[in-house]
């Protein structure tokens, strides 16, 4: 009664690399996050920024590389640490910036905060703040494809400590018995706040837990940008053509702490070092200038441009006006014809 | 006026929603195939197919997350879970989901989600099994709370809260399955948020909800005979409370008794009194009485479980010591 | 990065048989649990039990199976459809019956009825409700036997319905990570209500859900009490002597609805007969029969002697008295020395 | 007398109750090599070892779970959930069963179970962080529910939740953690269900609970300050209550505020309201007065935050209002 798990091994990349203006696409995008959330962890210091605060500093390829497997029409759900997810969205950052000072111009009008980014135009549908909670939710979004026949897929980001939890055990199951178009990209950053994945999960290689659902799994390096986006890539591919899940895990590292409240002491220097050498902007970067595909001087001009975005998105939350005390109730409700 | 029972209620205004809207479908467990633990939705998979009416897993918090996805991009999902019992598998994702969604996203999403259970005890089916809990979902701002006690209301009641696009909690009760009352011709919508007058009377006033409305309307029928005009008062909405309805009431007869089936300690009992004491302070000729379920996890035993749930007997009792 | 999963292929059989008074007592109960069963049933429809009522009718092998792999000191702990589990553990048929019939008499005193018998003294920890729910109760049992250091192992009996949600998941990963001593064991009746296997499960062969957490698991014949109890022996062994959990998926089948209320339509009477055919009862009794084991005589000893002590269990109940309605709060809380 | 935080004082609860008893344990996400989310556990991983200080995965019903199977068997585990949040993953284990099982299984299992958890807003965490839930528990026969105000109650409480046989649910409040407070010397353990005055006064009283007792407080400071003087009634225990002494405070003063934090509507100061209507209906001078949180999901800006929770000068006016 033996039986193989289905994982699926890494097949040849979709397409070898990809356009330089892709790359180029990419650089920007990680670059452009790794400065927000820089920027952002210094606002917070500053007390511009209050509750939490999660960073995707050392995740951007795994972030750039996910989303980049959407198409517009695709949904996108994430949970707490969802900054980066949402500019590499489309989100504008100054919106992300603004919700994160809790304006009246953020994203979520200043209600949802840093864990509660949200932009229904660009399907970004929401970061959310229990572990695990927002995978059934989504599962929900691509029923709702299958039920109008629309080919919408979903994609769900969730963390490692995230699959020890009931719901990621139900949506999954229900995901491949109703055979939903969703991929789950599970980011192993090794750690769920401070807890290591092998002192939480009894198989620490996330992507063979799908072998109870029979899911199509892959592990893929997450600080390499075109690995997650081809993987990505043919999740996102199984959901629309097949409508099949998919489980995706991603290996990489948050260089910070779970949030800005936490110094990181239950992990060695030595282990950040090593993780800090297969940086996903480093990579790339390094990548494209053997292949001739950037120039030094590019990325000075990215870096300059990244850095213009970035003060002028704290420029614009800074000048935003703070929520109407007026607006306290609005929302809690919806006006609707039967009542 | 056709007479029809609860069930049927319920299983009509389900049916006309489908027929009238096809973003309405169904989920839940046994729903389908199996008609529902309770046959609240026989016919309708035979009616409908599979897309429309799903068996799900056993899996109370994937089933409500599918709800409320799928309601965020459109659809208008009327969940059944088997009992209330087992939303607490599932209350996070009604309270910090489907509360809140709209709030923290900023009006960003609709949430169109109906979600209809039995509660209640009477049946022998124990402690884990026969828990009044609709106050908890009363608590929670964003969510709609609906608990009608006739035919009539279950089905108005029920087409309203599938066309509502807030989170509709629509408690049911097992004990009124069964019953049975008149319908009005035509389509019926009731109005959410607005309490019944269910028996006119001039001496006291029972507020209740839900199948206590039933006891209530029994006690009040004994008391005539004995003299005593009690008003009976269906709140048949949780959250938001009608109090206007209730303290026009209580200001006419200066007496109240709140009955509920559940644990009256933190229970609907104690809101009721508490907004009731505040708006009526100055009509009251008695502190108001409460009246609830024994503080107890549900016993099996027949005469014990008989004795842990009010009957019009004990409501006969506290209205007689309270106008005495 | 593919992985076998570690599915335990059944090895040789603890014992080729058993030793025929061995056998005897596994017949003996076997013949027990359905007359009383059958008797349940009758007297739900005499009025003289009330509630929900599940029975064990065809699932007498699995139950004799597996909790004759248990130690005196072992705890057991199974879903609302326990009947057979109790008697099998050892709880006096009478205080069953009188349980059902809702009497101060009965082994939880009337409060529990029919889903929550329990007997402290045999260590048979209860019936529960909430499907699923009763699994990281038993994991936190077989904690306690880790922290004292001593060597009871817990075994938890549930449906392949529970397999479904969470608690399942969350259970099977903390016995794996925390190595408890704890033999889980799914009863495959193929049906949940209504709900056939593969209408709920993405994986229907439940055993290999184990993969997940690394668990040791096999499928076994469920109508076969040898290999039941062979399968649960192999686990108990694996729990006391490797502080392992286990994984054991027994095949078999309710002939009656999944409640009184259940007419169980929505299976097959072709079904239904293919499954009465393997019969675990008819199944062991014609095995002795081969091997001169048991004749038909002592066969109709042993029926004989079972409708005695089920007709005593009735008598028993049947004169005991309700419970006093004086004990109407009894056991909310315990008296304690705090308050 | 020394000064401690109520951080330190809950931290030396557990550590002389682990010593004291080698049944004791700790579990929960995060308090053993991390020191817990609010470092309440610090240092007691380091001193007593892994096996009693577990670290679990995120996975709160098994949490829980784990809790009660070994109650059931002699064990003492003492859980935290990070926040009470998180406890609606766990509801149906603690209602379910830790609640119930006792009853039953007719007094067959004893259940000295500790939960502990934060709740509370006041920090920016949002909607789905921000929580007071305790209201649910205290709902529910079968838990004791404790929720101090003060480093001395919450040392002398936990110990004594502890040694409970007793499902127990301990609240904690975010914004507690670092208050101070004078602690008694010598074994201190108080009584689980008795009330506590904690300020004298003659023309209102004020009942509150956890942190909105040192609200409460500063607003009763201002108060005397402008000639009105009120006396402050700290509950502790929301189950079961010490109505006793609420009500002879109320018959005292003949007028009473009941503030919190959480949702007002099925909220704690329903049932407060609603026993002190009944049992001091003579004595009251006007209306009981509720303050609680505004209703809705709690909004991320700072200003809109801090208009969503009661504050010293909410209670002030009320106050004012009702002794004018
Ligand atoms: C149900 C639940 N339990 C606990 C928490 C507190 N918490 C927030 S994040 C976190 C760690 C999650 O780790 P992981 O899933 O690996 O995601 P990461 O933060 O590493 O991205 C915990 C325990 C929570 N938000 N929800
Ligand atoms: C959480 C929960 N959801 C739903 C139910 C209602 N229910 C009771 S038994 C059952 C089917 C369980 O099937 P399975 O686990 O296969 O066990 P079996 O009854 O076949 O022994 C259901 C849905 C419940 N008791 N608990
Ligand atoms: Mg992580
Ligand atoms: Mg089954």
């Amino acid at each position: 009664m033996e039986r193989k798990s289905r994982t699926v091994v890494p097949k040849e990349r979709v397409d070898a690399l990809g356009t330089r203006e892709q790359l180029l696409r990419y650089l920007k995008l990680m670059v452009l996050i790794r400065r927000f959330e820089e920027k952002a962890g210094e606002m917070y210091l500053r007390a511009k920024i209050g509750g939490y605060l999660h960073l995707n500093i050392g995740e951007e390829g795994t972030v750039v590389g996910s989303v980049s497997a959407l198409e517009e029409r695709d949904y996108l759900y994430t949970s707490y640490r969802d900054h980066g997810y949402a500019i590499a969205r489309g989100v504008n950052p100054k919106a992300v910036m603004a919700e994160l000072f809790g304006k009246a111009t953020g994203c979520s009008q200043g209600r949802g905060g840093s864990m509660h980014l949200f932009d229904a135009r660009v399907h970004f549908l929401g970061g959310y703040g229990i572990v695990a909670a927002h995978i059934p939710v989504a599962t929900g979004t691509a029923l709702a494809a299958t039920y109008r026949g629309t080919d919408e897929v979903t994609m769900c980001i969730f963390g490692e400590g995230a699959t020890n939890i009931g719901a990621f055990h139900e949506g999954l199951n229900v995901a491949k018995l109703w055979r939903l178009p969703v991929v789950f990209v599970c980011t192993n950053n090794i750690y769920g706040m401070g807890t290591a994945v092998n002192r939480a999960s009894a198989v620490s290689e996330i992507y063979r837990k799908a072998c109870a659902y029979d899911i199509a799994a892959e592990r893929v390096d997450g600080m390499d940008v075109l690995a997650v986006r081809d993987a990505c890539l043919r999740g996102v591919e199984r959901a629309r053509k097949e409508s099949e899940p998919t489980l995706i895990e991603t290996m990489t590292y948050r260089y910070r702490g779970h949030s800005m409240a936490d110094p990181a002491r239950y992990r060695s220097e030595a282990e950040v070092r090593w993780w800090r050498e297969r940086d996903p902007i480093l990579t790339l970067e390094t990548k494209l200038k053997e292949q001739g595909m950037v120039t030094q001087e590019e990325m000075d001009d990215i870096e300059a441009n990244v850095e213009r975005v970035v003060e002028e998105s704290v420029e614009f939350a800074d000048r935003s006006p703070a929520p109407s005390l007026d607006d306290l109730y609005k929302n809690v409700y919806a006006e609707s014809e039967g009542r | 006026m056709p007479v029809i029972t609860y069930r049927e209620a319920l299983n009509q205004a389900l049916r006309e929603e489908m027929q009238r809207d096809s973003n309405v479908f169904l989920m839940g467990e046994d729903i389908g195939l199996f008609e529902g633990a309770y046959k609240v939705t026989a016919g309708l998979f035979a009616e409908f197919g599979e897309k429309r009416v799903r068996d799900t897993p056993i899996a109370e918090e994937e089933i409500v997350g599918l709800g409320i996805g799928s309601a965020m991009v459109g659809l208008r999902p009327v969940i059944e879970i088997m009992t209330i019992n087992f939303s607490l598998l599932a209350l996070d994702q009604i309270v910090n989901n489907a509360a809140k969604l709209r709030y923290m996203f900023a009006g960003g999403v609709q949430m169109p989600l109906v979600i209809r259970m039995p509660e209640g005890g009477g049946n022998q089916l124990t402690a884990q099994h026969s828990q009044s809990l609709a106050v908890w979902f009363a608590h929670v701002p964003g969510l709609l709370v609906v608990a009608p006690s006739s035919p009539a209301d279950a089905k108005g009641l029920l087409k309203t809260s599938i066309r509502d696009n807030n989170p509709v909690i629509f408690i049911e009760h097992f004990a009124l399955y069964n019953t049975r009352g008149e319908l009005p011709d035509g389509e019926l919508l009731l109005p959410i948020g607005k309490a019944d007058v269910k028996r006119v009377g001039e001496d006291v006033t029972i507020i209740s909800h839900s199948r206590m409305v039933q006891v209530a309307l029994a006690a009040a029928e004994q008391l005539a005979g004995q003299g005593i005009s009690a008003e009976v008062v269906d709140l048949r909405t949780l959250r938001p409370l009608d109090k206007e309805t209730v303290v026009n009431s209580v200001r006419k007869t200066s007496r109240a008794v709140v009955l509920e089936e559940g644990w009256p300690t933190y229970g609907i009992s104690a809101e009721v009194t508490a907004f009731v004491q505040d708006m009526a302070f100055d009509y009251l000729d008695a502190p108001i009485r409460r009246i609830g379920g024994a503080e107890v996890p549900m016993p099996y035993a027949r005469n014990v479980e008989r004795a842990a749930i009010p009957s019009d007997q004990t409501v006969i009792a506290a209205v007689k010591e309270l106008v005495a």
